[in-house]
């Protein structure tokens, strides 16, 4: 066991995985520099910066993919996805369909994502339950620097695309990047769970998939994941000074979605809260909803989300995303409900 | 260096023949969705296809079929997927506009300007795995004007890729005129992004062939991508059952249904003024005949073409033609017996 | 009170609407065809035809809205959406919040949806629920003559962006133009209803996100919208015959979303339906679950939707596709299982 | 025509005095964000700016400040939206990089490449709604690469709009040199599109300005769209806090922080051939060197130069830089009573 940053873990397995397997090749923006050590250690070939072009370069990683390389494309931002998310939905995603099963594209396409340290709307966005909708895409989430590793290597060896979200509040480098560095002035709300802690000698991939329960508890379910696992996990601890037994689910994954570990949970609580930091409507917590139902399950329903464009002022954002506060309001609420 | 004529002419035929039997075949109501055919190019996609080797790549648009026939895919296969079998070349899921061969490296899109970002990924894996192999994109010069295109023209140009990017401009846009949309010219800006780019006879397959040859070497020795551009017809429209080419086909039946709400639009009391009015007309007017005019007066053929060059060779010719109707029957039988 | 077709009702109620204002623009690619009618009447500077570079005249219709036109902006089909979808996702939803409410972008993007044709699944994707995720967008979707050419009244008058799609089985020109015209050796399976039927005299508007009730029951309610409208009603009356009285409800609108319409029905039925012939999952069907149970109603629930990729072939493609059948079966499962 | 220098000198000087305030402001940690100044390109806005007419309009990127302040809107207002305040320009929602003006058409966007389409739909407008109106589209050498921007210039040239694409060529996107990944000349590039396409210096507002008035006039009478390019500096770096200006600025403690981690990565095990570490290590080097040069050896500064211009005139330089040194202790004081 060593410790790690939840970046440096990221590195870490990257690493390891691009040293065994020569057909791994890291690009995008400024590479060179986001990935410096992988840069020097590997060279320009494989960790290759590109142009503001993301719509090209996310198409040729998909193609690449297609053609025997393991591209991890990076996106700089999830937000800039939108101006090349045509490569997943209709290439990469599809793929697999359109040949017949004769053909896939395992690409990983690595991106940051989420608020909290007031860059405004068009930087803090998550999307991932965006990402989802399609059909065909996997879309993973770490919460901590073991899984952070970790889901690397299991997206890696995912045969198909997988998108990759790393929230900036956990990976420091970012956080220096983008307005901590180069001043003392400034601090942000960043768990420490997330943003350092042990990780294995040798990385391994996680079961593809897979929830973990991060808190047990009997009497509320809260499903989450990202930065809003820890959230979730604090409000957890205040609802226990109140009486309440709150069971903490970290998804990890959107899709796949491990609804099984949702519902056994749910079976037992009978109330459930999604905690979801990408926007609320028409996205995870929905649909985490109607696959509990579609299994016959009653039980009471909660969501503490991002209901629409994050501010940029400091205080406002506070308020726009998920926080401790607003989970354990939520979960008050719920409670006050009678068990259907 | 020269091409082997009666090979690209056999090519050439094959794709030509291939076609107007999917178009039979389309009319009997057994292939579904937008059916673009490419007849009227296939100078261009032989002038470059028969010069690629195993482990070469494709990245091709919505008119996909000729390079796969050209690169040998079973015309079966091929059939049977137009058909939505599940013995199809994609098993029935992919259909006409999504082909897909692995084994050719060969990848279409329905998304006009996804050719160019694939076949910079073609490049980019070969570039790690396949030193001296090529990758070629086929698309319209439609196609030119979306960014994504040009994004990937940039990017083979800055990594040095081995990639060729051939435009095949038949002037149209479904029913736009591209040069009313396009500013500036496609070969200047091609070349602005730094790499060789050059506009060859589109209907002389020879002429494709020689600079397709140059910017194949060129690749393969590893320094850089081009840009080809060449001229061609659309002679079936932009897909089958093509309005205008309906209008310029049959035009006292076809006109009978448009005319009567465009006299009641044009004549409504508001709107803009009768001059503009006017010219809209005019504009619609004009590119009616302008399909009328590559309907029945151009009566340039690519196939023609190269089969006037090989003039004296009858027997040789014939031998082929007969060789390629065979093929095609046979296919046919095969993906649909005793049709 | 006249018959009119559906598209011919959409060019109508736009051909009034643009007579009224002459800040009404249409432009996309080949709209000098696609609305021959409005070019000829309107001229070429008010039906602009584009080249094929969607990031580019969407962007511009934003920006044009926001300086004081009315954009039309047509986007051939909504799959090719995703190469232009920033200017949805980070600019035109965005610009209120952004600009602290001072600036709108009251931008019209049409676009045909939707599969039932045999074109693939690059061409044939409804996408209602993955634009109604993003907070600030406007989604409206018509399944009746009289509803198209409504809605686009509405859509107008709206004051920030809509997408309003027109689903290509309902609009004779698309199926003409994708594959029935010019030969007489194919058809498809065209609702009627929705295809052709009684339109006002003079276009007005109907209110904003309202659903509307198609047909009454009390056993079970079907949630719908676009063409799946008719395939419900279709299988409402198959149910009928085994006694079980569905009730029909059209969405017309996904954002905003007619929660309280869908509430009141299920607080009858105690069961839902969802119809969606956009994908399955992170969508409308799972939103629509979310809302209910944050109500507090309790229910059975069930969906019928697209789950994958459009195939091709014509018989794969009937099954991927919610239909009568589907529905049918859905619908006695659902009857299967006690009320809660 | 020649330009009134002095107008040019206080707007040149408006601009950087806000921004030395802002980056005050940011180092107290009270701005949150990316903060990216435009220190060093005050040439080229105001040579653009100060023509601009009521109706015309701005489409910028994420460094949107100086044509905010050039053209009139209120210090006060900006500032206090930079501090997240509800009295700001937008209520604190938009922050620095989402600044937007409706009575000055103007709008920013933090996605790169955005003020392409953004000032071709203004344009669009003017042409309809606002006759002898223009757009104009800041943006930076690395938004050239943009899929969206290169459409846009094709759509405004196709269209003839009232457009004036102005690219302000720092060298740089973030980390990256932008010849690294810019195939051809972004001059021809433009050009390419069917529109002038100049390079000027743009490190002299007095050359931006003459070329600008060529353009808007262009623009004025329908002519359409032009491009111009324009070199300037970055002398601030990417955004306050940049890694690499920080590298340059305390190199010791900086590079006790970058280097064990990179010594350690190059000296693996595993990994590429010793050759191409060093290659890696030099282009790090190269990048720092760079910087390190823009900030302590490269001298030139366009205020300066304009100053030394005004040489002469030296009492009316002092009025205007005492007049906008108030003006801008002032705003501050405004926006943030008492601190
Ligand atoms: C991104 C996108 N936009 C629009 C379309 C609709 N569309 C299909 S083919 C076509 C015209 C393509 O023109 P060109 O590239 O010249 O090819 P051609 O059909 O002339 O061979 C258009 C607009 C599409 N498929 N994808
Ligand atoms: C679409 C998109 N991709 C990437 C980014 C991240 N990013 C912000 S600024 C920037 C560099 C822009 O370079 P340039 O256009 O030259 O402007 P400069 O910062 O040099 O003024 C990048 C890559 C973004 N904001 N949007
Ligand atoms: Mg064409
Ligand atoms: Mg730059």
């Amino acid at each position: 066991m060593r410790e790690m940053s939840f970046a440096g873990a990221i590195e870490d397995a990257l690493a390891q995985a691009m040293a065994k397997d020569s057909r791994i090749v890291v690009m995008g923006e400024d590479v060179h520099m986001l990935r410096v050590n992988l840069f020097a250690r590997f060279g320009k070939d494989r960790v290759r910066s590109t142009p503001i072009s993301e719509a090209a370069f996310l198409g040729a990683a998909v193609a690449a993919a297609m053609a025997g390389l393991k591209p991890v494309a990076e996106i700089m931002m999830v937000d800039f996805i939108a101006v090349a998310v045509d490569a997943l939905l209709n290439h990469a995603a599809k793929l697999e369909r359109f040949s017949g099963g004769n053909w896939k594209a395992p690409v990983v396409v690595r991106t940051a994502c989420g608020g909290g340290y007031g860059d405004g709307g068009q930087h803090e966005q998550c999307l991932w339950g965006w990402l989802a909708h399609i059909p065909g895409l996997a879309v993973v989430v770490p919460s901590t620097p073991a899984d952070a590793g970790a889901l690397m290597l299991s997206a890696l060896e995912h045969d198909g695309p997988v998108v990759y979200l790393e929230h900036k509040l956990l990976a420091d480098y970012w956080l220096d990047y983008l307005g901590a560095g180069g001043r003392k002035s400034v601090s942000f709300d960043v768990p420490a769970a997330g943003a350092k802690g042990p990780v294995p000698d040798q990385w391994e991939s996680v079961p593809w998939g897979k929830a973990v329960i991060r808190k047990d508890g009997s009497d509320l379910t809260i499903a989450s994941l990202g930065v809003s696992v820890h959230r979730a996990s604090e409000a957890a601890e205040d609802l226990a000074k109140e009486g309440i037994a709150a069971e903490v689910i970290d998804l990890r994954s959107v899709a796949p979605l491990d609804i099984e570990a949702i519902s056994d949970s749910v079976a037992k609580t009978a109330r459930l809260m999604v905690v979801d930091e990408d926007y609320k409507e028409f996205g995870l917590s929905g649909e985490i909803a109607a696959q509990l139902l579609e299994r016959g399950l009653s039980f009471r329903y909660g969501r503490v989300c991002t209901e629409d464009t994050v501010p940029y002022a400091r205080h406002l954002e506070d308020e726009a995303l998920p926080s401790r506060g607003r989970i354990v309001q939520a979960a008050r609420t719920l409670m006050s409900q009678r068990k259907p | 260096m020269e091409p082997d004529l009666f090979m690209l002419y056999r090519q050439m035929l094959r794709s030509r023949l291939f076609e107007e039997a999917v178009m039979e075949l389309w009319n009997e109501g057994r292939i579904s969705g937008e059916m673009h055919l490419a007849i009227g190019e296939e100078a261009i996609c032989p002038g470059v296809c028969t010069q690629l080797r195993d482990g070469d790549a494709l990245a091709l648009d919505h008119r996909g079929t000729p390079p796969l026939v050209m690169r040998g895919v079973s015309l079966v296969l091929l059939l049977k997927e137009f058909l939505g079998s599940p013995d199809g070349l994609c098993r029935g899921w992919g259909g006409h506009m999504h082909l897909f061969a692995p084994e050719r490296l060969t990848a279409s899109s329905g998304i006009v300007g996804a050719a160019g970002p694939t076949a910079v990924g073609f490049a980019l894996a070969h570039q790690h795995l396949r030193a001296g192999a090529v990758a070629v994109a086929f698309f319209g010069d439609g196609a030119a004007n979306q960014g994504m295109l040009m994004e990937a023209m940039n990017l083979a140009s800055a990594w040095k890729l081995p990639a060729i990017f051939v435009c095949k401009d038949n002037q149209w846009a479904i029913t736009t005129r591209s040069a009313s949309v396009t500013g500036g010219d496609l070969v200047a800006r091609a070349a602005s992004f730094g790499m060789p780019a050059v506009e060859v006879d589109g209907m002389d397959a020879v002429a494709v062939w020689k600079t397709a040859a140059t910017a194949i070497a060129r690749a393969r020795t590893g320094e850089g991508p081009s840009f080809i551009k060449g001229c061609c017809l659309r002679s079936e429209g932009h897909f089958l059952g093509d309005p205008l080419v309906r209008v310029a086909r049959h035009p006292i039946s076809e006109i009978t249904e448009i005319a009567p709400p465009l006299i009641k639009a044009v004549g409504k009391f508001s709107g803009t003024t009768l001059a503009a009015r006017a010219e809209s007309l005019m504009k619609i007017t004009e590119l009616i005949g302008t399909t009328v005019k590559e309907q029945y007066l151009v009566k340039d053929d690519p196939l023609k073409r190269l089969r006037d060059t090989l003039g004296a060779q009858k027997k040789e010719c014939e031998q082929i033609e007969e060789q390629c109707r065979r093929e095609i029957l046979q296919a046919v039988e095969d993906a649909l017996p005793g049709r």
